[in-house]
């Protein structure tokens, strides 16, 4: 049992290809459906509304006609920081969320969190969501809630899980037919599986054989905020230079430069 | 915060923080229990039974 | 203003001289029932007792069944366990009274007739934040259901359901002994006891927090 | 009616009074405690508090309160480790003052979690690499601390001090106190620090993010040696406070003057500290996760240049001179000016600290955050100052807080 | 011994050590915190065995397959189906929420009837029916059939041909349908290609896409099956050309976006045409074999006739169309030349989602420029796709009232000598019907629509309603129609139940799909198959028997003939033949027909001098605009820059304000939009992502009815807007309307 175990390690993570991205918002309603996510009757303020993966509208600031948009989608980036040291991650003071060195994946434990909020201000994502209200359905909605991801109660956090309960699926389906590993598509997100324009891929980023890997390594390819060593597992990739700028912030006299990436990645 | 609670894991920081926490805990425990006991004892030993407006005949510069 | 003083001096000293004996005897006094209360009769009104909708005998379906604990509590196609099995299985069986066991009766009549489901209070039922994989237990690292579960094959009687009133969970779950001590596996199904399983089986420890199991093993 | 619990020799208000004194601050008190109640039975959605600002003015206050409450632990450090004696004078107001903070600082605590019943995992479930761990661990112990240093006051009451027990507990517990103030400053020392690791560990917030020793960022150190400068100001401020309003001299000028000077020399460097850390996380730090000084600073309706210079000149190098010069603080005036000075001037660090590092976008694509309290946050905000007042007045009325009364207002 | 304040004292200090070392304090600590975690008002959702359940949605005309995951008897998500000829396994942002319109607040549970003080009656479905038909029973008898008139979402598939046949059987011509750029598209196809068919764009194949305000990926004909065509036409670098006033996500996607003066597409059409003829950069083949009119010619009578040649040379000159469109000459010239030289560039018009129709004169210019580079039925190009013909039921037989009754003219004024190829003129039903005075239209059925929600004018469509005597809504969801309604027989929702699924919108692919029944109905309705032929049985005589089904399951099995099995299987089929490919032209001259004259501008409504500013709609994937209302899940991920509390927020250049006297507004400000139709208060936007001059608003806010999770939030842009009768079709050809932004206070 014990070496059927000793795989090397998967690091999920997941490549946006933001040329392909509409902004349709599929995504965001996929991860809704599928995690549970409740809903109010006024989601306009923002910074109050739950979404674990949110679509964010970027503008190049340029007056019109030169005026370009692109979206880009944000899922909790499931940061590695060094060595699984999140910034969310070493900050929880009772260990309700956590790093898990053989998914890559940082885990939300909703019945763990008593709602310090200090995770919240340690991701520069705002990919962490606290759940203001009880979550409340209309009268027989919840009929369509998933067993397989378990609802939240007010006063807690929440955030993108990359589906983790369609890897734990995956494996007892593989466990039940003898099997130890996982193939690409058989773990997959809601967000990438629902994404019409096909701008979503994920696998192991250590897995030469997935697609992730090669998508990562393109010349097109950022990740956000890489400066501040967050080491987060989402890629993005855009032919847009402006679009690969605002992924990071920049001192006046650097933004000219193209980016060196080697000089930000680790 | 106890050894067998799943989070403790014996490495550094946990002997160092808990151990910081624990030697304050029992600073403050041992000490406690110290001046109940004392004062149980003194009390029995009929100390402290004097009139408030006596001068204390433990010397203590409570009232001054 | 001095009278009232003389009183209360006059008072204390009373109460110096004459009560020390029943001021010990009352500590005792409040110190043992209260531990009878905490120890004995807390737990006692801590749960509830919930009987079981059908008595049911596990032994005398062990003798009918071929595959075991398996030829009822299976696995789905898609590796999932079905756990207590439904109206659906029972019917294959008993879509008549095959026996005079009264249980058995009252199972036909009330449950199968009408097509309810039924009931069942389940023991090992965890709360909804809990994954448990059967199949990475059973399948994959080769468990016997007793392992966990206890002979329950070997009953012939349900026992009483215990829930707790405030959290709604089963006694099985937290633990038969208020000390939270426990003689056999079974008695207690809390993370600490799958984490203790796990620790001592050497099941993969990926957490970077704890270096033990990470939280997504076991959570949903 | 109540003159047989006051402390014998000193003159106290009717209680008539002090009954309506106590109404009028308790009216407050039970308005807060109304709103308190709302956040724990509705939740937190009574705030106006959100998703980018998880940390608000609750957090603030509590930051704000540990540090004007650092008196207690400096005093006590000063007078039972340093051995500055002349400061038994001040010392119990200070552990009152200490006490006061400390309590609202759990108060908050517990209002401010989203789940107040699971509160205890954060000792239970610990996680050590965590600051709010630490601030956790050493906030309760160090508040046990000081409730073991107000407990002998309390047995000090003229009618307490008649039982034996109390009398001989309280004279043991002041035995052994130096024992007590030293785990007290040793706590204390660790969670005003922990306190400032709180955001400077946040290495996804540039704004709040400091680079440091070991595991502990400069705002740790910054945190601590604030809170020991500028809380014994505040313990000055409010002993200034209560003489204006009980119209008595209640502490000798030369314990102020010297807990005074102490806190000057103590600003006067924590400025200088201050200011080289501003320079350098301004010029290497922030820059390096591609900031400017500027745009913390610009781009928004409040968080302007302003803050950066009130805080560290305004309310930091001004009180620092008043206080080491003698003339400073031998005058009334310039005295309490300082002290309001100083006590703002941490107030607003710990704003900045909590609320700024809030509000500054990180993503080059976010916005500004701006953020009102409610009144249900304003409301739980104000009550630990009502009951403060209130834990004063019943404090200075029954119990023998100011050591110096008698012999500065001799009753006739 | 006394008893006294000590002993008692002692007692409870005993006490309370005893409690200390017991296992009280900590179990109920405990036990408190597990309860927290288990909080009995937080729903724990049950397990059971997963399933998967095909089906076809049929929010939208799209035609996507889905897979329901289900538990036990429970849906609990909708996934898009992998291997459907449409999406494959892709699924758009409605069709995702599609759950929450079936277990959601909005569904009307049961029949009901409205009461005399306006409140709703429940009533069991023998009582509707019966009332139905005893309302439709005396308006025979009173010799009235074609005072019946039906409002239907689409005109194909099965149960929109019930409802056809029906009136037919009954006796009234006034069959309406829902109107959009198809009914455009076929009057186009008709006129220039002989076809009776709807377009169908390959733009998958293209490797040059010039979309003429096109939404190809704001939800543009089948959603998913754009967006992957356009993912698919990227990958492949074909170039996408996106023109229109405002940077669409269409345009931010596309690889240039051109802003151009709205409404003057046809003209940059035709100059484009000017262009690409004058350089010689056409089709030769194409056009010298397969077109007639492109030269001058001679009719019959001896008359020689311009040709669409000397047509546009003459008079679509690049300077005048740079002052027309506002796009300069040098950027028209690059873009004809672009066009003209790639090997599949395909022309595509109809504005936003496709919604509402157009001016014919724009779409024949657009499919003319389509022509000139041979794009016509060809990979890569439009395709003339023709109505699907699986449905060959035998005409029903009529009595002497309904023949009376068909042979009167239709109120809206369809397929008359002005508009011969116009089926449906549901824009004139408002002004047909009147406010006042007697209604022509007694009795009025809609199904699978909410015109009082998605016509122009909803005021006066509302208005409308209110002078039927009986409206009988179909609806399932409390919609504004169902609202305005005097009785509902409520439907099934789509996932209840069976319907065949026409081909998709605007793609050239030919699937008919089946929805199918996931889970069991889970309240009182009715399929509104089976309502129609309940009704229908209930008026006996050939009513009655022109619908022998049992049930509207029976009808469509037998409808579908040997497709049903395959259909049932797999969710869908793809009929071998495959008429799509016809290349004949059924015109007179028996070749593609160009047009040479008319090509005239549609004015849109408003004095320029009292409302300096164009309020154009525009649609995003985020809102459904049609008669689907949007689910809470949608609206939730609505930006605050469309939608910010109750407000609606509108788009408008920062050059706008700053050049307006009457206006002076910063990002997210209040202010007065008026447009001759009407007035609304709204937020102001300030995006340099839209034309100066042009004020930009959402459509699908604004809704008076469903729940709290969408009524009340912003307005509805159809109540700013009105029809503007297109002089060729008939149909609406408003693309806007003249408007006034002003401060509030002014």
């Amino acid at each position: 049992m014990k070496k059927e175990h000793e795989h090397k390690a998967k690091k999920y993570g997941m490549v946006i290809d933001l040329d392909k991205c509409t902004g349709c918002g599929a995504c965001m309603v996929a991860c809704m459906a599928e995690n549970n996510v409740p809903f109010r009757a006024d989601e306009t303020d923002k910074l109050l509304s739950i979404t674990w993966m949110r679509v964010y509208k970027l503008t190049n600031a340029m007056p019109f006609p030169k005026t370009e948009i692109c979206y880009l989608p944000r899922p909790c980036m499931h940061c590695e920081g060094s060595h699984g040291h999140s910034p969310c991650v070493s900050v929880c003071p009772a260990t309700a969320t956590d790093y898990s060195e053989a998914t890559g994946i940082v885990s939300q434990i909703y019945t763990r969190c008593f709602g310090c909020r200090y995770c919240m201000a340690a991701c520069p994502y705002h990919a962490r969501y606290f759940n203001w209200w009880d979550p409340v359905w209309p009268e027989g909605m919840e009929k369509y809630l998933s067993p397989n991801v378990s609802p939240r109660m007010r006063g807690i956090v929440e955030k993108c899980s990359f589906c983790f309960h369609r890897y734990q699926l995956a494996m007892e389906k593989a466990h039940y037919e003898g099997r130890h590993g996982l193939e690409e598509d058989e773990y997959q997100t809601s967000c990438t599986q629902a994404c019409p324009a096909g701008a979503i891929t994920f696998g192991d980023l250590n897995n030469p054989h997935h697609a992730v890997y090669k998508l990562k390594k393109s010349e097109n390819a950022f990740r956000l905020l890489e400066r501040l060593g967050t080491n987060p597992k989402v890629y993005y990739t855009s032919s847009r230079k402006w679009v690969r700028q605002a992924g990071d912030n920049y001192l006046r006299d650097e933004k000219d430069n193209v980016i060196d990436k080697s000089k930000f990645r680790n | 915060m106890f050894p067998f609670i799943f989070e403790w894991i014996w490495d550094m920081s946990h002997i160092v923080f808990m151990g910081g926490l624990w030697y304050a805990l029992n600073i403050i425990g041992i000490g406690m229990t110290y001046c109940i006991i004392k004062a149980v004892v003194d009390t029995y030993q009929g100390k402290g039974g004097h009139h408030h407006d006596e001068a204390c005949e433990c010397g203590c510069d409570n009232h001054h | 203003m001095s009278t009232s003083e003389e009183k209360t001096k006059e008072v204390s000293a009373n109460a110096d001289s004459d009560s020390g004996g029943a001021i010990i005897l009352f500590f005792i006094i409040g110190f043992v029932a209260s531990l009878i209360a905490g120890w004995i009769i807390f737990p006692k009104l801590l749960y509830c007792q919930k009987k079981q909708p059908i008595d049911f005998n596990h032994v005398l379906h062990m003798e009918e069944v071929d595959d075991g604990c398996e030829s009822c509590h299976f696995f789905r196609e898609d590796g999932t366990y079905a756990g207590v099995p439904k109206l659906e299985q029972c019917v294959g069986c008993h879509e008549e009274a095959v026996g005079e066991d009264p249980e058995e009766v009252k199972f036909v009549n009330e449950y199968v007739a009408k097509e309810r489901e039924v009931p069942w209070l389940i023991y090992s039922k965890q709360p909804d934040c809990v994954f448990f994989s059967h199949a990475a237990h059973v399948k994959t690292a080769g468990m016997d259901c007793v392992t966990c579960h206890g002979p329950i094959g070997e009953s012939t009687s349900l026992k009483v359901y215990e829930e707790n009133w405030i959290t709604g969970y089963s006694r099985d779950i937290w633990g038969q002994n208020m000390s939270g001590l426990k003689e056999h596996a079974w008695d207690r199904m809390k993370m600490d006891d799958c984490a203790e399983c796990h620790v001592k089986n050497n099941v993969k420890q990926t957490s970077v927090q704890t270096k033990k199991g990470a939280c997504f093993v076991c959570h949903k | 009616m109540d003159s047989a619990l006051i402390p014998k020799g000193v003159r106290r208000c009717p209680l008539g009074h002090f009954v309506l004194f106590l109404a009028v601050v308790g009216a407050v008190l039970l308005w807060g405690v109304f709103a308190m109640v709302l956040c724990w039975i509705k939740g937190l959605n009574q705030t106006n508090m959100n998703d980018y600002y998880g940390f608000a003015l609750w957090i603030w206050a509590d930051l704000a309160v540990i540090a004007l409450g650092g008196g207690a632990f400096f005093t006590g450090f000063l007078r039972y480790i340093i051995g500055k004696d002349e400061l038994k004078n001040i010392i119990n107001y200070a552990v009152l003052i200490g006490f006061i903070c400390y309590s609202s600082a759990l108060l908050i605590l517990a209002i401010d979690i989203g789940q107040p019943l699971r509160g205890w995992f954060i000792f239970w479930h610990a996680n050590v690499h965590s600051m709010l761990t630490e601030v956790a661990f050493c906030l309760s112990c160090y508040f046990a601390v000081l409730t073991i240093e107000y407990i002998p006051l309390i047995l000090e009451n003229r009618q307490a001090d008649k039982v034996p027990f109390f009398h001989n507990l309280s004279h043991n517990m002041h035995e052994i106190m130096a024992v007590f103030a030293a785990t007290g400053a040793f706590l204390s020392f660790f969670h005003q620090g922990s306190l400032g690791g709180v955001t400077g560990v946040l290495f996804g917030r540039p704004f709040g993010f400091r680079e440091g020793v070991f595991i502990w960022p400069w705002t740790f150190f910054l945190f601590t040696w604030s809170a020991a400068a500028c809380g014994p100001c505040f313990t000055i401020l409010v002993t200034k406070i209560t003489e204006a309003v009980t119209k008595k001299k209640l502490v000798k000028d030369n314990v102020i003057e010297l807990l005074a000077k102490i806190s000057g020399w103590m600003l006067l460097t924590y400025f200088v500290a201050k200011t080289i850390d501003t320079w350098y996380w301004a010029s290497v730090t922030a820059p390096s996760m591609g900031f400017f000084l500027s745009d913390f600073y610009t781009g928004n309706p409040l968080y302007g240049w302003w803050i950066l210079v009130t805080e560290i000149v305004v309310c930091g190098l001004v009180p620092a001179l008043i206080l080491i010069t003698e003339r400073g603080r031998k005058n009334k005036t310039s005295l309490v000016v300082a002290v309001v000075l100083a006590s703002i001037g941490v107030s607003l660090n710990r704003w900045v600290m909590v609320l700024q590092v809030m509000a500054v976008p990180v993503m080059s694509f976010d916005n500004w955050a701006m953020y009102f309290p409610s009144w249900q946050e304003i409301a739980t905000t104000i009550l630990p100052v009502a009951y403060g007042i209130i834990l004063i007045g019943i404090s200075h009325r029954y119990l023998p807080i100011f050591p110096q009364e008698k012999e500065l207002n001799p009753v006739d | 011994m006394k008893i006294d304040r000590r002993s008692f004292l002692s007692f409870i200090i005993g006490g309370a050590a005893g409690t200390a070392l017991s296992p009280l304090p900590a179990k109920l600590t405990d036990d408190l915190s597990i309860w927290t975690q288990n909080w009995p008002w937080t729903p724990v959702p049950e397990d059971g065995e997963a399933i998967y359940a095909d089906s076809v949605c049929t929010l939208c005309p799209g035609g996507c397959g889905i897979s329901v995951r289900k538990i036990d008897d429970r849906a609990i998500k909708i996934e898009g189906m992998k291997g459907h000829p449409v999406n494959d396994g892709g699924i758009c942002i409605l069709g995702l929420s599609g759950l929450q319109l079936l277990y959601g607040p909005t569904r009307v549970k049961t029949p009901l009837k409205k009461t005399s003080n306006g409140g709703w009656k429940k009533i069991s479905w023998d009582e509707a029916i019966a009332e139905v038909a005893e309302n439709l029973g005396k308006l025979r008898s009173e010799g009235q059939p074609q005072a019946l008139a039906c409002i239907s979402g689409s005109d194909q598939g099965t149960v929109p041909q019930l409802f056809r046949r029906f009136m037919t059987a009954y006796g009234s011509p006034n069959y309406m349908c829902v109107p959009s750029s198809q009914d455009s598209y076929s009057i186009t196809l008709k006129l220039m290609q002989g076809a009776q068919a709807s377009a169908g764009f390959d733009i998958e194949n293209a490797d040059f896409v010039l979309s003429l305000g096109s939404g190809i990926i704001e939800g543009w004909g089948s959603p998913v099956c754009m967006f992957k065509a356009n993912s698919a036409c990227e990958a492949k670098k074909g170039k996408v050309v996106q023109i229109e006033p405002r940077l669409s996500n269409t345009a931010a996607k596309a690889d240039q976006w051109i802003p151009i003066n709205p409404g003057t597409e046809g003209d940059l059409a035709l100059g484009l045409a000017h262009l690409i003829i004058k350089d010689d950069l056409y089709d030769k083949d194409f056009v010298g074999n397969n077109t007639f009119g492109f030269d001058d010619w001679t009719d019959d009578k001896g008359k020689s006739c311009q040709g669409f040649r000397q047509f546009v040379l003459e008079n679509y000159g690049p300077e005048k169309v740079a002052e027309t469109t506002g796009i300069d000459a040098d950027t028209l010239t690059s873009l004809a030349k672009s066009f003209a030289s790639a090997s599949n560039p395909v022309a595509i018009c109809g504005r936003g989602q496709g919604k509402r129709p157009g001016s014919i004169h724009e779409f024949i210019a657009v499919h003319a420029l389509n022509a000139l580079k041979g794009s016509i039925n060809r990979k890569g190009g439009v395709w003339a796709v023709p109505e699907p013909n699986y449905i060959s039921w035998a005409e029903p037989e009529t009595d002497a009232v309904a023949q009376k009754g068909l042979q009167t003219p239709r109120i809206d004024g369809a397929g008359t000598e002005k508009y011969p190829y116009t089926k449906s003129l549901l824009n004139r039903f408002a002004e047909v019907v009147g406010s006042e005075g007697e209604s022509p239209v007694k009795m009025l059925f809609v199904s699978g629509a909410n015109p009082c929600f998605t016509l122009p004018d909803t005021g006066a469509v509302k208005a409308a309603f209110e002078n039927i005597p009986l409206v009988v809504s179909f609806s399932s969801y409390m919609d504004e129609t169902a609202k305005a309604a005097d009785l509902i027989l409520p439907n099934h929702v789509f996932l209840e139940r069976y319907e065949d699924v026409p081909p998709p919108a605007g793609v050239n692919k030919n699937v008919i799909g089946l929805s199918k029944p996931v889970v069991d109905p889970q309240f009182d309705t009715k399929h509104a198959g089976d309502a129609i032929i309940s009704v229908a049985k209930a008026l006996k005589g050939s009513v009655g028997s022109a619908f022998a089904w049992d049930s509207y399951e029976a009808c469509l099995q037998e409808t579908m003939g040997d497709k049903w099995d395959s259909l049932n299987e797999k969710g869908f089929v793809v009929p071998d033949t495959a008429p799509a490919c016809e290349k004949t032209y059924t015109t007179p001259s028996g070749k593609f027909e160009f047009f040479a004259a008319g090509y005239e501008q549609v004015t849109i409504e408003g004095d320029e001098k009292w409302y300096p500013l164009i309020l154009m709609p525009y649609d995003s994937m985020r809102l459904s605009s049609g008669f689907i209302g949007n689910p809470p899940f949608m609206t939730k991920t609505v930006e605050d820059t469309v939608l910010k509390g109750n407000d609606i927020v509108v788009e408008v250049n920062p050059l706008t304000v700053r050049e307006s006297s009457a206006l002076f507004v910063k990002d997210g400000d209040y202010a007065i939009l008026s447009t001759p139709k009407g007035k609304a208060t709204v937020r102001v936007h300030l995006s340099e992502g839209i034309m100066p001059g042009i004020v930009a608003m959402p459509t699908g806010l604004g809704h008076t009815a469903y729940d709290e999770y969408l009524a009340g939030k912003g307005t509805n842009f159809n109540e700013l807007i009105g029809p503007v009768e297109d002089p060729a079709s008939g149909l609406d050809a408003a693309w806007g309307i003249r408007a006034k932004l002003a401060n509030i206070a002014s």
